[in-house]
Formats: structure tokens, C-alpha cells, sequence
């Protein structure tokens, strides 16, 4: 299953791009996939305690069982206003 | 509950915003707030904010926080425009009314929509110094 | 702290208000609360309240709260606009806007204003049916 | 020395005018005006509690101690708003 991955605000700039595909097998959870993201991109590994996560428009945790079809966007704290 | 929701990338028209308020007879209080981009972040003196916003979910997100403010009961309506892209010093980048019976409410209601989507609303900023402003602004995907 | 205060016979141009803002670059917020005139005083339907007011003293009265908020030292300018005389229903009383740094500090000066003024300035409101609506405005002294 | 009061709201109708005329002897407090004043007008007498007193702009309280020129203002709790 391949999973597509946005990457917001200035975790664009330190992934090095500001989408990718992840490939997973099944089933994978959203902390599966982070964990074969953050080998590909160790920079955001780091900010992972401050790393706020959504599949499709909603937030999930690291439990959420990813499904085919899913989109996940992976962001820095909000800032709104 | 009313509600009308405006992510966009022009100026906010607040005069022409509150010209077009609408309420009903029972109601008392019209609280607004303009929240407007400071000369200084932190530090620095900037020029502008580039605002970036993941715009789907950023809508769904407010909605999901006027559902919520609707089952408190004791809104009419909430009006809110955010602006995105680059925001100059000076200038509102959020826009927020809120109408109720009772001037308490609309207080409450309209400080607890801006505290809720500064926790779950995807939208960041960016200083722009006068450096950068000859630079063109954020370019997020989608933003 | 800049100030402007109308105590007015003239129905409020909000829109007119909003547009004659001016902030300098270190505020970042402006709350603004419009105070509207329902249909309904206790239990009886109404068309209209009827406000009456001791003009010098609740002007004198109005600058003294300001002067006390100009201590608070957070905020850099207040506008206050109460309409006296015949106020229809669905129509502003009261307008106030607030502008500071920092929302918090212009949501509480912005409260403030309005609780401080309901107990010190010398304005009254007498409901209007539509029974007595054909009849002139309250004709206090100097009203 | 003659001290011109006004009634404000509903208190110019439970006076029966907006304005008098208080002659009192000097030295006069507030509270000795109002007691000359709630003789004549004894309606407002029952509100004495909730009647708000200022001289000139300013609130004052029973024991202030008028002086020529003074003009003294009765009216109920203000409902601006």
C-alpha cells in the first residue's frame, strides 16, 4: 500500500520536499509509517514530540490503522490567528 | 447557528463585513475582534507575515469548532474570515463576530473560537523582514 | 491613549467606524463590541428603548474611566459611541472599540469599559411599546 | 444659599418636574439638602437607598458640604448600554 504524505510549513523545507509516497505493508499504523519516514528523513525525526498529525482532514494519533486511500499530512504547531 | 467562514487571499473587508450583520430581535451583543500584524516578531522587526494554510482541512477544522460553539446554545452566528498568503504590518489577518443575546456570551464565545484554533487550526506564519519582501511569499502546497 | 467619545442623537455608522480605524504598528488586536436594542425588556415586547442622559456628567464620567484605563497603560486607543434618544429595536446603543498589543489585554479593557460604565454614567433606558410609539421621545432635561 | 436640583428619569416623575429650588442654611450637607428635599417630595424619600447623588459632574455623598454655585442631581441607577 502506498501512502501519500504532505509535509506543512517549515517541515516542507526540512523533509526537502513538501510531498512524498511511503510505501507500507498491511497493516500498517500511522506510527509504522512514521517510522519508516523519519529513517528517510531524520530532521523531522526530531521534531516528532512537537509533530502534529492528520489523515485526510481529521487528526489522528500514532495508533490510527492506515487504510488505502489514506493522506497524511504531517505539521509543526498551529498558528492561526 | 449562522455561521459564515472566508479562508482567502484578499484584504478583509471589515467595514464592508459588519455592514452586512444580520440579527435577529432577540439579540444584544456584537463582539468582534480584528487581529492585526505587529511591526515586530519576537525580536525582529518585520514587514509581513506569510500565512500558509492546509485549506481543506483547515475548514473542516472550523466547522468543527462552530458545531461545537452551536451546541453551546447561545450563539446566533459567528462570522470568521481568515486571510492567508502575505499579510503586511498594519493589516488584519483574522476577522471574528459573534452574535448573541447577552454580552457575556459573545465575549466568551468569540475569546474560546480564537483560543480553540490556535490548537487545531493548520495555518502557520512566517515573518517577512523588508530583506525577504522582495522574495514571493510562501510557497506551501495548496497554501 | 488616544480617545474619542460622541454621546449622539445619530443612529451609529459602524461601518463608517471600523473603516477610520487607525492603529499604530505595535497592536496587534481590536475587539469592538456593539450593543444592540432587543425586542424584549423583561417580559414585555418592545419597539424601541428610549435612553435619556445627563450629558456633561456622563461625559466627564466617561473620561474618567478613561483616564483609568490610560493607566492600565496596555491599551493605545478607545472609541466609544452611545446613542441617546429613540433606539429602534435590531439597532446599536453602544459602540466600543479597543485596540492594544495583545487580544487578551483588548478583551479585558474592552469588558471593562462597558461593566465600569454601567455603574458610573448617567444615561437611562425606558422601554417603548408599540403602543406608545407614536409619541414623542422621553423629554428629560437636557436629554 | 439657594441650590438648584435636578431630577434625572424616572425621578423627575415621581418629583412632578425635572428641576427645583432648595433654600438652605449654611453650612449644608448633601443629607441636609435631601432632608428638606424628601419633605416635599416624599415619592423619593421611599428610594433613598438606591438614589445616586452628584453635585456638578461628580458623585458625591451625603456628607459633603455644599457651597454657592452647587447643583446638586438626584437619579436612579444608570443603565447605559
Amino acid at each position: 500500500m502506498t501512502i501519500p504524505v504532505t509535509f506543512w510549513s517549515y517541515f516542507a523545507e526540512l523533509a526537502g520536499c513538501s510531498e512524498t509516497v511511503v510505501t507500507v505493508s498491511e497493516p500498517t499504523t500511522v506510527d509504522g509509517l512514521l517510522a519508516a519516514l523519519y529513517q528517510a528523513h531524520p530532521a523531522l525525526a526530531e521534531l516528532r514530540r512537537s509533530t502534529l498529525i492528520a489523515v485526510g482532514v481529521e487528526y489522528q494519533d500514532g495508533g490510527y490503522v492506515l487504510k488505502p486511500g489514506d493522506h497524511v499530512s504531517l505539521f509543526p504547531p498551529v498558528q492561526g490567528g | 447557528m449562522k455561521r459564515y467562514l472566508s479562508i482567502t487571499r484578499d484584504p478583509l473587508d471589515e467595514a464592508g463585513l459588519v455592514a452586512d450583520r444580520t440579527l435577529s430581535s432577540g439579540m444584544g451583543a456584537a463582539v468582534y475582534f480584528s487581529g492585526v500584524v505587529r511591526g515586530q516578531e519576537g525580536a525582529d522587526a518585520i514587514v509581513a507575515l506569510d500565512y500558509s494554510c492546509f485549506v481543506p482541512m483547515a475548514e473542516h477544522q472550523f466547522q468543527r469548532l462552530f458545531d461545537r460553539l452551536a451546541q453551546r446554545g447561545s450563539v446566533e452566528s459567528v462570522r470568521l474570515v481568515h486571510r492567508i498568503g502575505r499579510v503586511p504590518v498594519g493589516e488584519s489577518s483574522l476577522w471574528i463576530e459573534v452574535v448573541s443575546a447577552h454580552r457575556a456570551e459573545a465575549f466568551a464565545a468569540c475569546q474560546w473560537v480564537i483560543d480553540e484554533m490556535k490548537q487545531v487550526v493548520p495555518i502557520w506564519k512566517k515573518p517577512v523582514t523588508a530583506a525577504d519582501a522582495c522574495l514571493p511569499s510562501d510557497s506551501n502546497p495548496a497554501s
